[in-house]
């Protein structure tokens, strides 16, 4: 059997934590470790603050379209979002190792969802941007067949 | 989300986090960490033992707070991070950067 | 945030008690009440079930597709199979009133499906039968039968 | 699902189904109840307190044991249903054709 779950949201910060809870459910019924759950929703919480926060101009409210696909021992995430063209798979990693006083305060988002996950892809398609992020689930994780 | 404040003698306070600190919540959180460094040589604890799940929202209010702490001649000190937690700081290069205890007891004695 | 699972299934009976499984965790973390979940899992057996036992000639294997969608107060599902065409909502149903003596073995299966649910609608579409199983999950929604 | 059957006194047998009896159970189901009944003037309980799930393929084997436990001049008695599961014996008119008991003890009174 292999599952898809598919949602919905709005763009607002408050989507997320119920994004959280759907897709802890639909994983752990999974049989996918608590670990990679905690990372797959790390992951998504940073990509999906980014969209409501920086992919559009006005106010107006936007649907973000996420699809996460469990087939045997793949989780992959896509999301989907109408807004401003952008590749965050292009965006420079911060330097970790610098001290408390240069330390920049943000640019962290970003490198969670890259060190989170296997893979993070991005295509621009028509006047959607669509990232798709994927992690081995490890063995035996997913379900038989 | 859940923010805490409770002095922990000798002019410390502890904030206590629990829940969730994302991008929705850090703003609370902000405020009243934030709030507690405000007045000089600030002395605080941040007990994460009820903390569940921190995303880079939650770590930029900790660097702002862990700057001003330092700025206003303070001291601010972590303690009881779950492993996911830790694992957080650990990728972001926060554990280099904050002081960081297993247990309350300690933090405390490494503010006062 | 509107949710769908998607469900691709073998046409196997193992299969249908994980389905439920994973409806079960989908549902409850949308709020459906519990006495919901157990009909929407109830019906969706019998049409699993039939088709496995009935839709197909050979023995090789099938894909069912089945998509439950939670839109505000309304669960419904989708099942789409291969298998010979067959509309259940033209099944007459049984005389649940005879004696032991008098009542046959079977016929039930179909007849469960259509009083769990508010609506059962069958379309041929292509070379698939697509059946449509809703349910309001609202006020009321228990004592619906 | 699980079937365990046990001696209920006076040559009654009680058969306890456990879980779920639906299309890919209910084959084992029906080969325990069906054998149980076979001697002549069997005394069956048929305990569901455990049975937390049952389609017509559960009902389907019950409605089997009744006609043939009728057909061998025996009883067959059921008890302990859950809510959901009555609800399903209601909707098949199931409830009128079996004798239906809260407890086991009153189950056995019948059937012996
Ligand atoms: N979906 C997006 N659309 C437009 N700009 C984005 C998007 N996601 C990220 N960015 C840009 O990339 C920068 C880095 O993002 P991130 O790594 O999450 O750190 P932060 O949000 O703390 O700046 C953001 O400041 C923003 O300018
Ligand atoms: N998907 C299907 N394809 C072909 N025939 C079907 C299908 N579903 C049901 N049937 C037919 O409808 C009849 C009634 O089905 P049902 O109400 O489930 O009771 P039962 O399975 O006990 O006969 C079946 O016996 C079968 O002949």
């Amino acid at each position: 059997m292999s599952a898809v779950l598919e949602l919905r949201l709005a763009n607002r910060l408050s989507e997320i934590r119920r994004v959280a809870e759907r897709i802890e459910s639909f994983c752990a019924i999974g049989g996918v470790p608590e670990s990679v759950i905690f990372k797959l929703n790390l992951a998504l919480d940073e990509v999906l603050t980014n969209i409501i926060d920086y992919a559009y101009d006005e106010e107006g409210e936007h649907e973000i379209i996420l699809r996460v696909v469990l087939v045997r021992e793949i989780l992959s995430a896509e999301v989907v979002d109408d807004g401003r063209p952008y590749d965050p798979t292009l965006t420079p990693d911060p330097d970790t190792g610098l001290s408390l006083d240069d330390r920049p305060i943000g640019g962290l988002g970003i490198y969670f969802a890259k060190r989170m996950m296997d893979r993070v892809v991005y295509v621009r398609d028509g006047n959607r941007n669509r990232l798709t992020l994927s992690k081995s689930t490890g063995k035996g994780a997913d379900e038989a067949g | 989300m859940e923010v805490v404040e409770t002095p922990g003698g000798g002019g410390v306070v502890i904030i206590e986090a629990r829940g969730r600190v994302d991008s929705n919540s850090a703003k609370a959180f902000e405020e009243k960490l934030l709030g507690a460094i405000a007045p000089s040589e600030p002395r605080i604890v941040v007990d994460c033992s009820q903390l569940d799940y921190v995303s880079s929202a939650g770590l930029r209010v900790l660097l702002m707070a862990a700057k001003r702490a330092k700025t206003n001649r303070g001291k601010l000190a972590l303690c009881g991070l779950k492993p996911h937690v830790r694992d957080v700081f650990d990728v972001s290069g926060f554990t280099g950067i904050f002081s960081i205890h297993s247990t309350r007891e300690s933090a405390l004695t490494a503010v006062s």
